[in-house]
């Protein structure tokens, strides 16, 4: 376990975990303020990775792709907010998820039938194929340094967004009291429309940067989901600061309780239960850490409703 | 003189740097209307929580008759004696008017952990639940849903559902917000008529009805009391006349 | 509306099962819908294939095939099995994808003295004592690919090996099955989430160990993420990729040239030269567009199994369907298939390499052939 | 004796205030007879699994509709029922009763912890937390190797002494004997001082704190009540299905028995009977409906299942049962109109 190690799994861990902000950042505003449990979002990253595949594969160009997807997924969250999602916001939480547990089967099946079963070929862009030295003898990918820098900036666009501009003081004022928003006279019909756009739109640009590393499939986005739905949970509904830092706290302990846990379990017991109890306990480390946080907290770390 | 029913002890609340109640101490006597009035944000409300046990003081010390319940959370408090009704009204509205008083009839009869017998067919849960609506004069309503009721009744369900506790002290936050002319009357009816068997402590914005009703009234300003007295002494007290005055 | 819905079932039902003398009736299982549907789809299209090879006649018998979708549930399968066997009345069932699916299904059919014939999954538990006489595979034993991919590894003289697979049986029965072959040393045994879709965390940890070949077993959407992140994070130059079930038909159409030079262990390729398998393949490609996969191979050979029993025993009969294929000699895409005593295949397993073919298609091409009729291991245990 | 002739009274009175549950289960009953002279014995399989789903989802109906505690775990009881008939089995005890006693045992203790840390949150963080502890135990049961991992484990049937499993009828009539004890002991209890106390809870749990009680050990033993109902149907589901697995307690089985509650009708105990029947009636016929109408896209029916699901929820408030109470309302209007 060299330092080299450490640093380079510190890598992933955040790449994961801006990833999982991607997805997250838009669902906790929809669960803040419109108190919609909207399951599927992870519809809405598999738009957008067969979005930035299907246009890449048509046009050769990775980046073309990227930038065609984007008014895509926009396009279908505000088409989705306009069709079923807004009709869902006075309703229990339970016909919620009902509801949208329905979405999910329904687009993943769509795809499937328009794509077909198959995994879509999607590949990196030669410009981001190489690597970098991050320390001496630890080459790492550019193309995951690279979606860790679009994450970064994603997350302090959504920051400024949030804490500076006037639409951003309408959805802080949204998450903290949505009677209230109403009440000053903010078209909240708009709001709410807008915010799913762009909540979908980010979960979009998740799934377009996944494409190129994972299988671009039906259903791609339901594991990244449920981690989701964990972030927001651990962050506090409603809070894009809380949401921001379960994502890297989760991203971490994914990642590094995968590679380590196994190995510092087999110092403490013998090889054969490590090595059964070690993938076990990794994979059920993030629930833990919710159940844990909820226990103590049971609003989460950073709760948006004081 | 009796041992008072609630007495409080120098007791201390802050939310962050605002101090809502501060070194704060009185009693409420047996069978008494203690008025507790004060502009918006004294901290009437917060206070009222610490009593009921909703709220945790910083400091100080509750008790009823005599007994320290300060450590008691609410469910505890309200075996013990202590009834409340809400600002907003509060009553079970998927239920029938009777069937809200049932619940509180089993309740008090320590009932509630029984998994047999239906509930709303007991003949003697019924009679019960009945005496409990006649009190406020709902029997005629018995049948209606709780989310029928006009606001007035739904007040009167609520105090029905306090009193079915048969508590020592009664927290009356705000009877007669959103009521009509006629609807505050007639609680102030039955508020009176209440006096002599239980113990009330009444915030009221209403100054007629509190005039009419308190035996006694302390002031509250900024979580601290200004004045306790009958309804004479505040009304001739310089101390509130200012702190209404100069804050209006 | 109970009453409604039975009647309409009834009807349903009735109009299912239409009285044929001369039929022979088969059930065949897969998961249609959800995320394996490419690999359900494929073997049906196998399924279909064959018969209309056969001019849609068994061993002279019509042939009727109804095709069940199990969802990749075990209760719908287990339920499914059990409306073929009994409302259905089917004389074979046959399919069935997946380890837990067919242990679901194993008891209520063969009980039913009706024979099940596995066109993939081959568990060790029905391989070894919880065997029966009514069930065949026509697939391999879980543990005989992985075993193949050991003794290559043995044999070319590899000095450390990494293994991964997903946390699961199947991962750990292929795991098993490789180290009782491979001899050398094994720097680490990692069992990754089931499902997981990055593997860049175990990339890197296995980076800083630099083992001189690397074994996996990632199937399907697993196998896609798992090579393409291989190839992104630049393992080739650290150490050589071995895998079984990982590159494969089903996931070379998504990987193209990022899975070309990949060696791995398999029972079947599409290069497989004889007369059965050039026909299959050429067909199969003319007819749905790309190469089959080894599912739809053994889904095809499936059904040559069956239509050979009924040909050879002249009867659907299930004792005498029974005691041709127990004899083996079965003409299948790889060959005469012979039969061990636990109705598993005693076969061939070839190394193959990822190339691409004469018109440029991502393929894979047999190099070498690593076990000559192969047993498995389980067939001691099997008694019945 | 007097003691008996008043439960039955109580018996008679509560079946019929719940007419359509009990005109069901009595349905339950009889469809052997017409399977049997239709020669449909397949049909009574997806009856015994439709019944065991049912009771599932009337044990998760106890919290979600008359408690209010939006429960999206409790797969997991049924898989730990299922596991007690399955590790039991593994370690050589055959005799189901001495499985459904553990099971009810384990589930009860499993339902008391969870439930009395799941409850000190509530609303989206409540649905979480329920999910978080189902998936630990999926992901703890695919770790066990030693009984079967993700593979599962095949096992027999259980022996009830005298009821010999292997007569395919004597399972089902364990099965619905178990469904007639679960739909009587709930039917008791949603009508009892504790199930009113419960949905007293859900309606206003402030109210119910200020008459003197913790609405929180309440809601505890409604969970715990709750899982042991999961956790029988689990353990009959194992022998039902003669085999266990992880599967059993996937997240989507929790969505499963929600949409037939909801789908049913929330809150009401003929409703997650109703809803099981209707639900696995079209999972077993869209299928072939599509099939029939566009051959090419059979296995794609979940393209109808999908929007329908959301048809249920725009448009079926109350589920199935307030569809038929809408019906009842408007056939007696219409009968009040003619006069008498």
């Amino acid at each position: 376990m060299t330092l080299t190690l450490i640093l380079e799994q510190t890598f992933n861990g955040l790449q994961a975990g801006v990833t999982l902000f991607l997805v997250a950042a838009g669902l906790t505003l929809i669960l803040g303020i419109m108190d919609v449990v909207f399951l599927a979002h992870g519809a809405q990253v598999m738009i957008g990775a067969y979005a930035a595949a299907a246009v890449a594969a048509a046009t050769g160009n990775f980046y073309i792709g990227l930038f065609l997807a984007i008014p895509v997924t926009f396009a279908s969250g505000y088409v989705l907010e306009f069709l079923l999602i807004r009709h869902l916001y006075r309703r229990d939480h339970m016909e919620q998820v009902l509801a949208t547990f329905g979405l999910i089967l329904f687009f993943n099946e769509l795809i499937r039938i328009g794509f077909g079963p198959a995994a879509l070929y999607s590949d990196l862009p030669r410009s981001l194929s190489g690597f970098v030295e991050i320390l001496p003898g630890a080459p790492y990918p550019i193309y995951r340094l690279w979606v860790i820098l679009v994450g970064l900036a994603c997350a302090i666009g959504i920051h400024i967004f949030v804490s500076r501009t006037r639409i951003g003081a309408m959805v802080r004022a949204g998450a903290n009291n949505p009677e209230m928003t109403a009440a000053l006279g903010i078209n909240i019909k708009i709001l709410f429309r807008f915010i799913f756009a762009v909540g979908a739109c980010f979960a979009g640009v998740a799934g377009m940067m996944l494409g190129p590393i994972t299988a671009v499939q039906p259903g791609m986005g339901e594991p990244l989901l449920i981690l989701s739905l964990v972030v927001i949970i651990i962050g506090g509904v409603g809070s894009v600061r809380g949401a921001f830092i379960a994502a890297i706290i989760v991203g971490l302990i994914d990642t590094l309780g995968r590679v380590f846990l196994p190995a510092m379990l087999r110092s403490v017991v013998d090889q054969a239960t490590a090595d059964g109890a070690g993938p076990a306990v990794a994979s059920m480390l993030v629930y833990i850490t919710m159940a844990v946080v909820l226990i103590f907290r049971p609003t989460g770390l950073f709760p948006a409703k004081g | 003189m009796d041992k008072s029913v609630l007495e409080l002890r120098n007791l201390c609340k802050s939310f962050g740097a605002l101090t809502v109640t501060n070194d704060l101490s009185f009693t409420v006597e047996p069978g008494e209307i203690h008025a507790l009035i004060g502009p918006n944000g004294a901290g009437k409300t917060t206070l009222i929580q610490q009593i009921y046990g909703a709220v945790q003081p910083d400091s100080g010390q509750v008790f009823l008759n005599g007994r320290e319940i300060t450590g008691l959370g609410v469910p505890e408090r309200v075996q013990a004696g202590i009834g409340r009704s809400f600002q907003i009204s509060n009553v079970l509205m998927d239920f029938t008017v009777l069937e809200n008083a049932i619940v509180a009839e089993q309740a008090r009869l320590g009932q509630s952990f029984r998994f047999l017998r239906p509930a709303f067919s007991d003949k003697s849960l019924k009679a019960g639940a009945s005496k409990i609506l006649s009190r406020v004069g709902l029997e005629d309503r018995a049948m209606q849903p709780a989310s029928d009721l006009a606001h007035g009744e739904r007040r009167m369900l609520e105090l029905a559902l306090a009193l079915a506790t048969a508590p020592k002290v009664l927290l009356l936050d705000e009877p007669m917000a959103g009521a009509g002319l006629e609807e505050s009357q007639r609680m102030t009816e039955i508020i009176d008529q209440l006096r002599g068997q239980v113990a009330i402590l009444l915030i009221e914005h209403d100054m007629d009805a509190v005039f009419r009703l308190a035996d006694r009234i302390t002031v509250l300003v900024e979580g601290a009391i200004i004045a306790t007295g009958t309804a004479d002494d505040i009304s001739n007290s310089s101390a509130v006349q200012a702190a209404y005055l100069g804050s209006a | 509306m109970k009453k409604a819905f039975t009647i309409a079932a009834l009807a349903a039902a009735i109009t299912l099962a239409p009285a044929h003398a001369e039929t022979v009736k088969i059930g065949y299982m897969t998961t249609l819908s959800g995320g394996a549907g490419i690999i359900g789809k494929q073997m049906q299209n196998a399924v279909e294939l064959a018969l209309e090879h056969k001019g849609g006649k068994l061993g002279g018998m019509d042939a009727d095939v109804v095709f069940v979708d199990d969802q990749r549930k075990p209760d719908v399968a287990k339920q499914l099995a059990n409306r073929l066997v009994k409302s259905d009345r089917v004389d074979v069932v046959a399919g069935i994808i997946w380890s837990n699916l067919l242990e679901a299904v194993h008891k209520p059919v063969t009980r039913s003295d009706i024979l099940l014939i596995s066109s993939n999954a081959g568990p060790s538990t029905v391989a070894g004592e919880g065997c029966h006489k009514n069930f065949f595979s026509m697939s391999w034993q879980n543990d005989q690919t992985p075993e193949a991919m050991g003794k290559h590894m043995q044999d070319a003289g590899i000095k450390s090996v990494y293994l991964m697979a997903p946390n699961y049986q199947a991962g750990k029965d292929m795991l098993s099955g490789f180290k009782r072959y491979y001899k050398g040393n094994v720097k680490a045994e990692v069992y990754t989430k089931l499902g997981q879709s990055d593997f860049q965390p175990e990339l890197s940890a296995l980076r800083a160990t630099a083992p001189e070949a690397t074994m996996v077993f990632q199937p399907g959407g697993m196998g896609i993420n798992f090579v393409k992140q291989w190839k992104q994070a630049g393992m080739d130059g650290v150490s050589k990729l071995y895998q079984v079930f990982t590159v494969d038909g089903v996931s070379l159409p998504a990987l193209k040239e990022s899975a070309l030079g990949i060696l791995g262990t398999q029972t079947w390729s599409p290069d497989l030269n004889n007369a059965i398998n050039n026909k299959f393949v050429a067909d199969y490609k003319a007819k749905f567009g790309g190469y089959p996969s080894f599912y739809a191979a053994q889904a095809y050979d499936t059904i040559l199994a069956i239509d050979h029993a009924i040909a050879k025993s002249g009867s659907k009969d299930t004792d005498k369907m029974r005691a041709v294929l127990a004899a083996g000699n079965i003409p299948t895409t790889r060959g005469l298939l012979k039969m061990n005593s636990n109705h598993f295949p005693i076969q061939n397993i070839y190394l193959r390499e990822t190339v691409k073919d004469a018109d440029g298609i991502v393929t894979t091409r047999v190099t070498e052939t690593v076990f000559t009729d192969h047993a498995d291991s389980y067939a001691a245990k099997c008694k019945f | 004796m007097s003691g008996i002739r008043n439960l039955i009274g109580l018996v008679y009175e509560g079946v019929k205030d719940n007419r359509l549950l009990w005109l069901l289960i009595i349905g339950f009953a009889l469809f052997p007879i017409i399977t049997h002279f239709a020669d449909l014995p397949f049909w009574n399989d997806v009856a015994m699994r439709i019944m065991l789903l049912g009771m599932a989802a009337m044990g998760l109906n106890l919290v979600l509709g008359y408690g209010g505690m939006v429960s999206f775990g409790h797969a997991a009881f049924i898989g730990i029922g299922a596991y007690c008939a399955g590790i039991s089995q593994f370690y050589g005890i055959t005799n189901g009763w001495v499985h459904l006693g553990f099971s009810i045992i384990t589930c009860g203790f499993a339902g008391l912890v969870i439930g009395y840390l799941a409850l000190r949150t509530s609303g989206i963080y409540f649905i979480m937390i329920t999910l978080a502890f189902a998936q630990m135990l999926f992901f703890l049961f695919v770790s066990l190797e030693a009984f079967g991992g993700d593979d599962g484990m095949s096992i027999d049937r259980a022996e009830f002494g005298f009821i010999d499993l292997y007569d395919p009828l004597r399972l089902y009539f364990l099965i619905w004997i178990a469904l007639v004890v679960v739909g009587m002991g709930l039917m008791f209890i949603v009508r009892s001082r504790f199930g009113v106390t419960l949905r007293a809870i859900k309606s206003n749990a402030s109210r119910v704190e200020a008459m003197g009680l913790s609405p929180l050990r309440f809601k505890i033993v409604g969970y715990v009540i709750s899982a042991v109902v999961c956790g029988i149907a689990g353990t009959l589901f194992a022998s039902w299905q003669e085999y266990v697995s992880p599967d059993i307690m996937h997240w989507t089985r929790s969505g499963e028995l929600m949409i037939i509650i909801i789908l049913g009708g929330l809150g009401t105990l003929a409703g997650p009977l109703l809803g099981a029947i209707v639900f696995l009636l079209l999972e077993e016929c869209l299928p072939l409906l599509l099939g029939a109408a566009a051959p090419a896209y059979a296995e794609n029916w979940m393209i109808l299942f999908g929007p329908f699901l959301i048809m249920v929820v725009m448009f079926g408030r109350g589920g199935l049962i307030g569809l038929l109470s809408q019906l009842q309302v408007r056939r007696n209007a219409r009968s009040d109109h003619r006069g008498p």
